[in-house]
């Protein structure tokens, strides 16, 4: 099967994307797709390289990174989304007039018709939220 | 075409699952995930909704969602199937399309 | 590109979170990849489509205006549950007049907007590919 | 000691509105902001509560989230007092203490 | 620096949002003030001290335990709504076992945990000078 | 009187950071103190200086921050709600190794007994979130 996820919240405030990053585990281990994994609304946080959660708990947005390097996943986040929030690769934040960046490797930002070409392309799309 | 609903919310708190039962139809599955875990156990005030949900439907819950507010497999309702995530990805194989009640 | 049957669940009041908004961003966009698209408005998603939103006194751009313009990009089944309506006493006068031209009917304007209920909805829900909830 | 209590949620998606209700003292006030501005409407599901919350509490809605959502205030259940954020000020002033139910 | 009575409020259960662990991150730090600190779980909330929390299949830290050091910092005024628990099909029976210990009662081991039915819990709120909600 | 407000919500996602922004112009314009602003759990996020939401709309973190300098507010980020979400300014990305930071001018970083101490010093407290 191939599978889009959507992911409408940020890390930690709600328990989604820890849902998602389970789910899409369990799904690679049994052999199946992941074709997107498209972050919207606050789901775009999870996407910061400048997070530094305490030595116990989990690295959300890393482990989202690591993911997308072992499994070649294509994690896409929301520009428009992204703008609102302070999202910013290097290139949209010279487009901006920015002084900084601050997406963690893996990630890429484009635009919402991703979501709908994941909604087509895909066997399932499975949407985490609030 | 069967569908699996899934819901995250607890049924104490947002009507997100009450309106979950009233949208689902017979011979689609439904699978409490994160807070919504909490809708899976027996003599509670939303019980008797899962209850009558059983009869047409096939209701899941998610096993470590469950064990991480602190109940255990033994309170679930007769009938009410536990899963682990590799169970839940089994269960978007088994039905056609998947709806989140957020 | 395969033809999919997309529903846009709402369920969310517009103004107190983002979802409103953000989920129309998504619908128009959607018309761009000439899906089968249909939005469902249940709970407090009703209001979404409220007649005379006025946000001038909390700050907020009123974006209400631009469910009008679903109906030039074809997008005219919104799916409006009755029940819904009934227990926040509301009617369907209380809703936009939300109207797409059928250019295949000499471009007689026709409503965007169905009441449908519980059932029926239940039931159009059934018939979706890919469900996207806000 | 007299406290307001401020709402922000839809009384028809969750469960805070009513639990609010629930544990407001006689001679409290309760104030609906965000979401919560729907509850002020007259004969809707939950229009009785608010009402027999009027007979020993005051009850206030902020006009610019009501306006917000379409409902105009000749809608709102008759004792239901519209107020703008320098009424919500105000209100804060004249309780000695505020409870937000989240 | 005076001393007020201080009450955080939880409605929500653990996991499913954040709210849970930080709410007893401003409680600990709060016994460094030295303030009149109250804890009401009410609805959802009673889940944040359901006994044998295991959190090893979401991946998450289970903090549960962290509920068991409040004692140590004096704040052992717990105010759990009965009303809460048994909605929910739950008894004292399924919540940690919180103490602490009495130094002006020869250290005497005392329960932090108060049932209390919804009317006490109103008339417990109503005497509060900072409610902190989350 | 002198408020405290806390703020549990990042900027778009939920309304309460616009709700305690025309909050605090209103007291303010009454000539009430506002002691204290604290940022707590996504509330953090208020405090980008790395968002660019479309012209027509607000501009949250910006509007806090200007309100800021006009008024001399105090605008606090929890530290530990602000490393997990990846909210840094200058010296907290120094100690983190980080890269970059993102922080607006107008806010700071401190500790949750800010929140407490605010509790103690104003004569109410008010709380906007979810």
């Amino acid at each position: 099967m191939k599978y889009t996820l959507m992911i409408n919240e940020g890390p930690y405030q709600h328990q989604s994307s820890d849902t998602a990053l389970q789910f899409a585990r369990a799904a690679l281990e049994k052999g199946h797709e992941i074709y997107r994994v498209f972050f919207y609304h606050d789901g775009v946080n999870n996407g910061t390289r400048l997070s530094a959660p305490p030595q116990d708990d989990r690295q959300i947005q890393k482990e989202w990174s690591e993911l997308a390097k072992q499994h070649d996943l294509d994690l896409v986040i929301c520009i428009a989304a992204a703008q609102r929030r302070g999202l910013m690769d290097a290139d949209e934040a010279k487009r901006q007039g920015m002084d900084a960046d601050n997406i963690i490797e893996g990630f890429r930002i484009s635009g919402l018709g991703q979501l709908i070409e994941g909604g087509i392309q895909a066997d399932r799309t499975l949407v985490f939220g609030d | 075409m069967a569908m699996l609903h899934i819901v995250n919310k607890s049924p104490f708190e947002r009507v997100a699952f009450e309106s979950c039962l009233n949208h689902a139809s017979a011979g689609d599955s439904i699978l409490m995930i994160e807070d919504a875990a909490v809708g899976a156990v027996k003599n509670t005030r939303f019980s008797e909704s899962i209850e009558a949900a059983l009869k047409d439907k096939s209701v899941y819950v998610l096993s470590g969602d469950l064990a991480a507010r602190g109940l255990s497999e033994d309170r679930i309702i007769t009938g009410v199937t536990a899963v682990d995530y590799a169970g839940f990805v089994d269960l978007t194989v088994d039905n056609d399309t998947t709806q989140s009640w957020l | 590109m395969a033809t999919k049957k997309f529903m846009f669940v709402n369920r969310k009041a517009p103004y107190g979170t983002v979802y409103a908004l953000e989920s129309l961003e998504v619908v128009l966009i959607s018309a761009a990849f000439e899906q089968d698209v249909s939005l469902a408005f249940i709970d407090d998603g009703v209001y979404q489509i409220a007649k005379g939103q006025d946000t001038t006194g909390i700050g907020q751009k009123n974006f209400s205006a631009t469910y009008k313009a679903l109906g030039d990009y074809e997008i005219n089944k919104l799916y409006v549950e009755k029940e819904s309506l009934e227990e926040r006493g509301l009617t369907l006068d209380d809703l936009m007049d939300l109207t797409w031209e059928d250019e295949d009917d000499d471009y007689e304007e026709k409503p965007s907007i169905h009441l449908v209920d519980r059932a029926d909805m239940a039931g159009i829900m059934a018939q979706q590919e890919v469900v996207i909830s806000f």
